[in-house]
């Protein structure tokens, strides 16, 4: 993004040449990706045929726009918990309400919109106005959508999805090459059209400045409380889109959205983004969901024990963090940077 | 505090050579400088000059490249402050440097806590910092009272004490008045006196001429990094010395008014204003003058300032902007009526300090007025231009520039949004003869078009050397107002006014 | 405090959460930490299939295999307050039960034989399951006390304090490593549900093909049975287990594993430890152009729903949902002081592709994740109770 | 007007006097109060020895880990490990001792070891490597899962009762494990009062920069605070096998980690650092402690619990939040402890400018 792109200033290795594409501290991701890539074409050449990539991308569009949605909460300085349980809590209403009903597709559909709007209002302005760390209000939220949702539905989803319901997450276009077109893939790159745009709109830059020193945004006529309403508000409705194209994909189960959160807000981090606010692009956000599910795949092309796998994505992510913080901490800027980037509000 | 003197000649501390990048940019060219017990040596410099990260290296902040620092005779290097501390060397840093959270006792104790048999001991920390205070004559400051609620003057007092408690030998100060008004810089004064009588040496950093003069036995130069001269004072005169600095002559500081400018309607009518901190306002200023808000710390001038910005509020009387009764409830609100406020902190305030420069001009529009934002945006090359902005390009992060050319990044960002009335609340804080010199000019270009300038500043220099008007204030309250424009105006009558002494004060009331 | 008896239940967690124990007296078992195999058990349960239990098969959740009766007199009394110790509604199985629970304790309510019903859940939190017990131990009026437990060998202490309190108390489901309670309830196990289905796939499937294993979670001892069994039974079979993932019983993430191996190769069976997430499983290979699998998911509607629909060839193996009337039954045969099995295995039989449309039949107004065998039919509740939750 | 500001000034003096622990303590007593009427009006006594147990004993095992969890928190740091540490502990304890009582000790002395070795992994990581602590305690979490997963099936290892007595023994109607969890807070609250680096915990907190450059050795400080953080999990990886009778895995599921952070913020403890004490931490975790009692003896529907829990937390947050606000409008310029200092010259001010001075050039001010 250009609000945080930095002037060439030393000998550029690759990591440079994609940072000073992508955004500051987001080389790594980028670096990582290709090498995940890579790797899985090697293990199974296969992997890299048209049908295979598409069918791949379906999987990863819901981690991704929820990890867009997630940037641009964390980019304003602020935390989203509650995403997973609201992807959970959106699946869980589409069932209930929908009930097998071709009919009410549109209209439920409709309604978890604004209900999603409502979770971002709701988290947007306990935190903003009750000054509540957003890390505990979407924390509670957290807790609050998965108990009512459970108590709404007595602990286990009821009702069914309709198949238009199912389309936009598991059907597309049929074509040659590709085999299908999915949907879900088209509606992945409209809202990264959206987003990157509204990062460099405005709006974006506004939210940027108000990550990253907010008495200063308020002091240049931001509406702080407003701006990161809107961002809360932009995670929770991605999280709706995200739960329709998951509902979608998979259909619904108990399950469904748990532990999403920290899988998105990894991804972020992953893409360089700084928590805390302030610094990263959301392209480079994605990158990192998109690593991820790579990742994903290729322990699986590797059939590596499905337990140790856990381990290995904790090391690397630690590796892959630790290293965009030593490129980002060159130079050792003690005065102005903290060195240590908080998960709650300066309040 | 010890108590041995050491002979004046002796030299404490040799640093030669000292090379340092960022970035792969080199901001230090070996540098050398020395010190002499009981000596203060003053280290100046322009803007960005590097004399902030000379102090850094000595205090084991950074590491240099290349050079040698010997305490001594014998060569040491510090890896971290702790090091330095241990050696000797404390330091009042550029940068606020304590925690708001703590009480002074902790803050000026911090890392270094008394302890009975391994345990803290509170009580004797905060006997000792009040030993401490009574010593310095600071009976005012109380150890148990916790930073936060220290006024920013206060602050930086505490920072000062807590660099003499160390009983060092070496205590570099960098710009430790700027924040101060006169009053404080007195105390300061006699303080740095008691510390020569006991030999400690002193590198005094500031951008007032007018203390170089005043406390500094030698002067050491410092231009782009790299060492101009040291000279001792008594041997040079201020304008060889903004010469040498600067590499150019700056003919007169504060550059005449524009020929035609004329007082013109008036544009901003405070009336009656008042809140929980000022009480009583009445201000106009008009077009094309510039009115100075001149007072003791904490007199209230800023708070004026954020109450009229609608960042606090006046809960009493009334705001009138050409004319027309106002209600400003947030800063939005007033940069659409057509105000501006360079705020007094201006890292903490001022900017978006990881946000290109080009991101941190266009902020105020693309927060209040973003449908004009794109097409303001065009104005910005052009007025970073004219202000001589030194910077690796529109894509810098802002934190990377120094004082002078940060400050001229937040008045771009106000320009941009060409106001009618402009707010400068301590503009020319910690910024360099140049940049000083030049955001002079620039007032003075503003007020030709017209626009009224609302003058805040601790620095009775400046005060009298630019405004048309000088209000003072005292506890809130307006002390008296004094008129006759540029040069007529004498600092002392404004001190009377402000600090109350000499109630018979001869400030015109008009 | 209460020393946890050493003696190992004679049920399979028990045995392999005791290895020691079992150590001694079984030679060629392995004990290490966490090994879920015990052959013993295995070929027990396995036997239990073809055994033809005792009692009325229209009430299969009294009917008992192989029953050794113990005589309650000691606990027989007019007090009623029955006293539940939950470990968790926290999926689609134990919801289905705990519904059917309610519906008949409610029945009993009615003719006066339960007075006060009080249930506290623990949400899968072994320790906050441990409190929970205490705490009606504590309260000293629970005439009775059914505990589900949330994992076998940690609730064990808990139990045993409870069967020191001298209240009689009735372990279901899961179990634990003591008989000090006066009956354990369950169907006949993990390692036969696990042999249902393996063997369903031995028999269906041509020798060399292809097995994907489908695991909700690693740890929870009544799952890993059924895939040690499953181990067992595919280790001198020829097909070949491409690998066991663990899903989290989460439908994308099943999605997204099968879809990974359909995208290496073939795929030709699935095995899973538990039906939740089958459809999605199925979807895999529909959305990439493979023919069906041959499969084993659960009595769980929407996968019998889909097995109609599709008319692959697959199997219901079933772990006895109608087991959550049995302890509520249990507690009042007690209190008349009526003999019940000490060790009270019920039936287990999965729903065969000749059963399918039938029970489909039953259930058709049931919701998707509802499970055939809950045989709460009868109850004055149905079908709504089950239907709005 | 300043005469008005200086009263103002002092009524602030006094509520700033009952500081955030204190107000917690207060919200612990309503709560006590609300839940008691409520629990009495279902009839039933919340005082009960048997209630009064269960409370205790519902808080002792949160208690441990949110006593470590304060003392990152207050480095403004966070572990989200923790869980998997508990567990991993558990475990270790219970294979460890396996049925002996003579291998009590040297349990006890492996999970010591093993938890303060990944405390000092998250703390390097997080102030060596400077990978954000949410980042870095998530990933280590994940590698101690992976293991768990890998080597242990289920639950395993015996604790001989002996060691049981640690989770079931009583003292009258305080539970062994409750009153050592106590006396490790107030091991933890000395420690924070008492010490350099208690102090210096604080100092990190609040701004490692200035503590840097104040000559602490901040990643020491860091990696104290977690090791200390995973001793405290490790210490209650001991009570869950002492309850368990055994080791187990899966306890990394029944969400400590958020849990004990929700607890430190109840007790007012700042998630940004610099601000709060194990004091509140204990309130805190007591307050959720009340909560699943009453919840219980009300058989409140366990789904319920969870939307109470969530809004009750923010609640509470909340309403510290607005003391903080106040707080700050609450910088008095003149009088008030601290003010004072803020705002009167350096000096004693001359008496004729003494606040509350009619300033006659005040009136004559202005232009009209
Ligand atoms: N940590 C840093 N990283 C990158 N560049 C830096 C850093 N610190 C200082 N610089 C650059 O080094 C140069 C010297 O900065 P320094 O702060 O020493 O100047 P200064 O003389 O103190 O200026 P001022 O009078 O405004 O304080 C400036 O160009 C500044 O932008
Ligand atoms: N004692 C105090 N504690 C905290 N904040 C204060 C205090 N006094 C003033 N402030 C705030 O700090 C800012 C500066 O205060 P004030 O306007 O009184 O000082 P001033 O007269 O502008 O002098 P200076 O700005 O040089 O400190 C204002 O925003 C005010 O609200
Ligand atoms: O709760 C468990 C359920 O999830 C599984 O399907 O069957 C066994 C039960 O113990
Ligand atoms: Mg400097
Ligand atoms: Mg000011």
């Amino acid at each position: 993004m250009s609000a945080t792109t930095q002037q060439p200033s030393r000998r550029p290795s690759v990591g440079d040449l994609l940072a000073r594409l992508f955004g500051g501290g987001s080389g790594t991701v980028f670096a990582l990706l290709i090498v995940v890539f890579a790797w899985i074409f090697i293990v199974n050449p296969s992997f890299a045929e048209p049908p295979s990539l598409m069918a791949f991308l379906k999987q990863a569009a819901p981690l991704m726009i929820l990890a867009i949605g997630q940037y641009f909460v964390i980019v304003s300085g602020e935390f989203d918990l509650s995403v997973g349980s609201l992807v959970g809590a959106q699946v869980v209403i589409a069932a209930a309400l929908i009930d097998g009903e071709e009919g009410r597709t549109v209209p439920v559909i409709l309604l978890m919109l604004g209900f999603g709007i409502l979770v971002g209002l709701v988290n947007g302005l306990v935190t903003t106005l009750l000054k509540v760390q957003s890390f505990i209000t979407t924390l509670g939220m957290m807790l609050v959508l998965y108990g009512a949702i459970r108590l709404w539905t007595g602990g286990a989803p009821t009702g069914a999805l309709s198949e238009a319901f199912r389309q936009p997450g598991r059907g597309g276009i049929d074509m040659a090459v590709v085999r299908q077109l999915p949907w879900a893939l088209m509606i992945l790159l409209g809202i990264v059209i959206v987003a990157v745009a509204v990062m460099r709109s405005s709006y974006g830059r506004t939210l940027m400045a108000t990550g990253d020193n907010e008495r200063a945004a308020g002091f240049a006529g931001v509406r702080v409380w407003r701006v990161r309403t809107l961002a809360f508000v932009a995670s929770s409705v991605m999280a709706t889109l995200a739960a329709i194209l998951i509902g979608g994909y998979a259909g619904v189960t108990a399950q469904v959205g748990q532990g999403l959160e920290f899988t998105a807000i990894t991804a972020v981090v992953l893409g360089g983004v700084v928590l805390g606010g302030g610094k990263g692009s959301v392209i480079a956000a994605m990158a990192g969901a998109l690593t991820l599910e790579a990742l994903f795949v290729l322990f699986n092309q590797l059939s590596l024990p499905s337990t140790i796998r856990p381990a290995v994505q904790g090391v690397i992510i630690i590796a892959a963090v630790a290293y965009a913080a030593r490129e980002r901490a060159r130079p050792r800027h003690h005065q102005e940077v903290p060195t240590q980037p908080q998960p709650a509000t300066q309040s | 505090m010890s108590s041995d003197v050491v002979s004046p000649a002796t030299t404490l501390l040799r640093m030669s050579g000292i090379e340092k990048s960022f970035l792969g940019v080199q901001v230090l060219h070996g540098v050398d400088l020395d010190l002499r017990a009981g000596e203060v040596h003053a280290l100046i410099g322009e803007n960005g000059a590097g004399k902030s990260t000379l102090m850094k290296i000595l205090a084991g902040v950074y590491q240099a490249d290349g050079g040698t620092v010997e305490l001594d005779g014998q060569s040491v290097r510090f890896e971290h402050p702790l090091q330095a501390q241990q050696a000797g060397v404390s330091t009042v840093f550029q940068e606020f440097n304590l925690l708001p959270e703590r009480t002074v006792a902790e803050n000026v104790f911090l890392g270094r806590e008394p302890r009975r048999n391994r345990l803290v001991d509170a009580g004797r920390m905060n006997a000792d910092t009040q030993a401490l205070l009574t010593d310095l004559g600071l009976t005012w400051l109380r150890p148990e009272t916790r930073v936060r609620s220290l006024s920013v003057a206060g602050q930086q007092i505490v920072e000062i004490v807590k660099a003499l408690s160390y009983d060092a030998r070496i205590i570099s100060m960098d710009e430790p008045t700027a924040a101060l008004a006169d009053e404080e810089v007195e105390l300061l004064y006699r303080l740095i006196a008691t510390l020569k009588q006991r030999g400690v040496a002193i590198l005094y950093v500031s951008h007032r001429l007018k203390e170089i003069f005043d406390l500094s036995d030698r002067v050491t130069i410092l231009k782009d990094g790299a060492l101009v001269d040291t000279v001792a004072t008594a041997d040079i005169t201020s304008d060889e010395l903004v010469r040498k600095m600067v590499g150019r002559p700056i003919s007169s500081f504060f550059p005449d008014k524009v020929p035609g400018t004329e007082p013109g309607d008036v544009r901003l009518e405070i009336r009656q204003g008042g809140n929980e901190q000022v009480d009583g306002i009445d201000l106009t200023v008009r077009g094309g003058e510039i009115v100075a808000l001149a007072g003791l710390q904490g007199s209230g001038r800023t708070e004026i300032a954020h109450a009229l910005f609608g960042v606090d509020r006046f809960t009493r009387g009334e705001v009138l902007l050409d004319g027309r009764p106002v209600t400003l409830r947030s800063p939005r609100q007033a940069v659409r009526s057509g105000l501006a406020l360079v705020t007094e902190d201006r890292k903490g305030e001022g900017l978006v300090l990881n946000q290109s420069v080009a991101a941190n001009a266009r902020l105020v529009l693309d927060a209040v007025l973003p449908r004009r934002a794109a097409q303001g945006a065009r104005r910005i090359p052009g007025i970073l231009n004219s202000l001589e902005l030194v910077s690796r390009g529109s894509s810098q992060e802002v934190r990377f520039l120094s004082g002078g050319n940060q400050q001229k990044v937040v008045l771009a960002k106000w320009l941009a949004t060409e106001p009618k009335v402009i707010v400068l609340d301590e503009p020319t804080r910690g910024i360099d003869v140049g940049a000083k010199e030049r955001v002079y000019t620039l007032m003075r270009e503003l007020s030709a078009q017209g626009v009224a300038i609302l003058m805040i500043s601790s620095e009775l220099p400046e005060v009298i050397g630019m405004a048309d008007r000088v209000v003072v204030l005292r506890d809130g309250r307006i002390a008296g107002q004094l008129t006759g424009g540029p040069g007529d105006i004498g600092e002392e009558t404004v001190m009377a006014l402000a600090t109350g002494h000499d109630a018979a004060t001869n400030g015109e009331q008009s | 405090t209460d020393e946890p008896a050493d003696t190992a239940a004679p049920d399979e967690s028990a045995a392999a959460e005791d290895p020691g124990a079992e150590g001694e007296e079984e030679p060629e078992q392995e004990t290490a930490d966490g090994e879920f195999f015990v052959r013993a058990d295995f070929e027990r349960q396995l036997a239990q299939r073809d055994i033809e239990p005792e009692g009325d098969p229209a009430t299969p959740w009294l009917q008992a295999i192989e029953p050794e009766y113990v005589d309650t007199a000691e606990f027989a009394q007019d007090g009623n307050t029955l006293c539940f110790s939950n470990a968790s509604v926290s999926n689609p199985w134990r919801v289905t039960g705990w519904i059917t629970m309610q519906q008949q304790v409610e029945v009993l309510q009615q003719q006066g034989l339960i007075g006060e019903f009080r249930v506290s859940d623990a949400a899968d939190d072994d320790n906050q399951q441990i409190s929970d017990i205490q705490a009606f131990i504590d309260a000293g009026d629970c005439n009775a006390i059914i505990i589900s437990p949330s994992t076998t060998a940690t609730l064990t202490p808990a139990v045993e304090a409870a069967c020191a309190s001298g209240v009689p108390v009735i372990v279901f489901d899961r179990g634990v490593n003591t008989d000090c309670m006066v009956t354990f309830i369950h169907p006949i196990g993990g390692y036969a549900y696990g042999a249902d289905a393996a063997e369903f796939l031995v028999d269906n499937l041509e020798p060399g093909s292809t097995v994907l294993a489908l695991r909700i979670l690693p740890g929870v001892d009544v799952l890993e049975n059924r895939w040690a069994a499953a181990q067992e039974i595919f280790a001198d079979s020829e097909l070949e287990v491409l690998g066991d993932e663990f899903t989290g019983g989460d439908g994308a993430e099943i999605k997204n594993i099968v879809t990974q191996y359909l995208q290496r190769g073939e795929v030709d069976g699935i095995w899973m430890d538990a039906g939740d997430g089958a459809v999605a499983a199925i979807e895999a290979f529909e959305d990439t152009g493979n023919d069906y699998p041959v499969m084993a998911g659960e009595d769980e509607l929407s996968f019998m729903r889909k097995w109609q629909e599709t008319g692959m060839t697959a199997v219901a193996p079933v772990y006895s949902n109608f087991q959550w009337r049995t302890p509520i039954l249990a507690a009042t045969m007690i209190w008349a002081g009526e003999q019940v099995p000490s060790e009270w295995v019920l039936p287990q039989d999965e729903i065969t592709e000749a059963e399918r449309d039938d029970y489909l039949e039953r259930n058709a107004d049931m919701p998707a994740l509802h499970y055939a065998k809950f045989g709460g039919e009868d109850l004055p509740g149905f079908p709504a109770a089950w239907q709005d939750r | 007007m300043s005469r008005a500001v200086a009263v103002a000034g002092s009524t602030r003096t006094a509520r700033r006097r009952l500081g955030a622990t204190e107000l917690v303590w207060l919200a612990l007593a309503g709560v006590v109060v609300i839940g008691a009427i409520l629990v009495a009006v279902d009839g039933h006594n919340l005082f009960s020895t048997a209630n009064t147990r269960d409370m205790l004993t519902r808080s002792s095992l949160l208690g441990f880990v949110a006593i470590g969890q304060t003392l990152v928190i207050l480095c403004r740091s966070l572990d989200l490990s923790v869980g998997y540490v508990m567990a991993l502990c558990s475990l270790i304890a219970a294979t460890t001792m396996n049925g002996d009582p003579a291998r009590v000790p040297l349990a006890i002395g492996a999970v010591l070891v093993v938890a303060a070795l990944i405390g000092l992994t998250n703390g390097l990581i997080i102030s060596v490597l400077k990978v954000n602590p949410f980042i870095a305690t998530l990933g280590v979490g994940l590698i101690i899962k992976g293991y768990l997963d890998t080597e242990y099936q289920g639950p395993a290892g015996d604790v001989p009762s002996s060691f049981q007595q640690f989770g079931y023994s009583r003292i009258g109607p305080v539970p062994l494990s409750t009153i050592v969890m106590l006396a490790v807070a107030v091991a933890g609250i000395l420690f924070l009062r008492k010490t350099r680096t208690g102090y210096h915990m604080f100092a990190v907190g609040g701004s490692e920069d200035v503590s840097r450059l104040s000559g602490i050795r901040t990643g020491r400080v860091i990696v104290t605070a977690h090791v200390l953080c995973a001793v405290a999990a490790g210490l209650a990886g001991l009570l869950l096998a002492a309850r368990f009778g055994t080791g187990s895995a899966l306890v990394y599921d029944s969400g400590y980690d958020l849990d004990s952070i929700a607890a430190v913020v109840l007790g007012g403890t700042l998630l940004m650092g610099g601000r709060g004490g194990i004091g509140g931490t204990i309130a805190g975790v007591l307050i959720l402690a009340v909560l699943d009692t009453v919840f219980n003896i009300l058989e409140v529907d366990p789904f319920f619990k969870d939307v109470l829990r969530g809004v009750i937390i923010v609640a509470a947050v909340a309403i510290y939040a607005r003391r903080q606000i106040d707080r700050k409008a609450s910088r008095v310029r003149f009088g008030g402890d601290g003010g004072s200092g803020g705002s009167a010259p350096p000096g004693p001010p001359p008496p004729d400018s003494a606040p509350g001075d009619p300033v006659p050039a005040g009136s004559t001010g202005g232009t009209k």
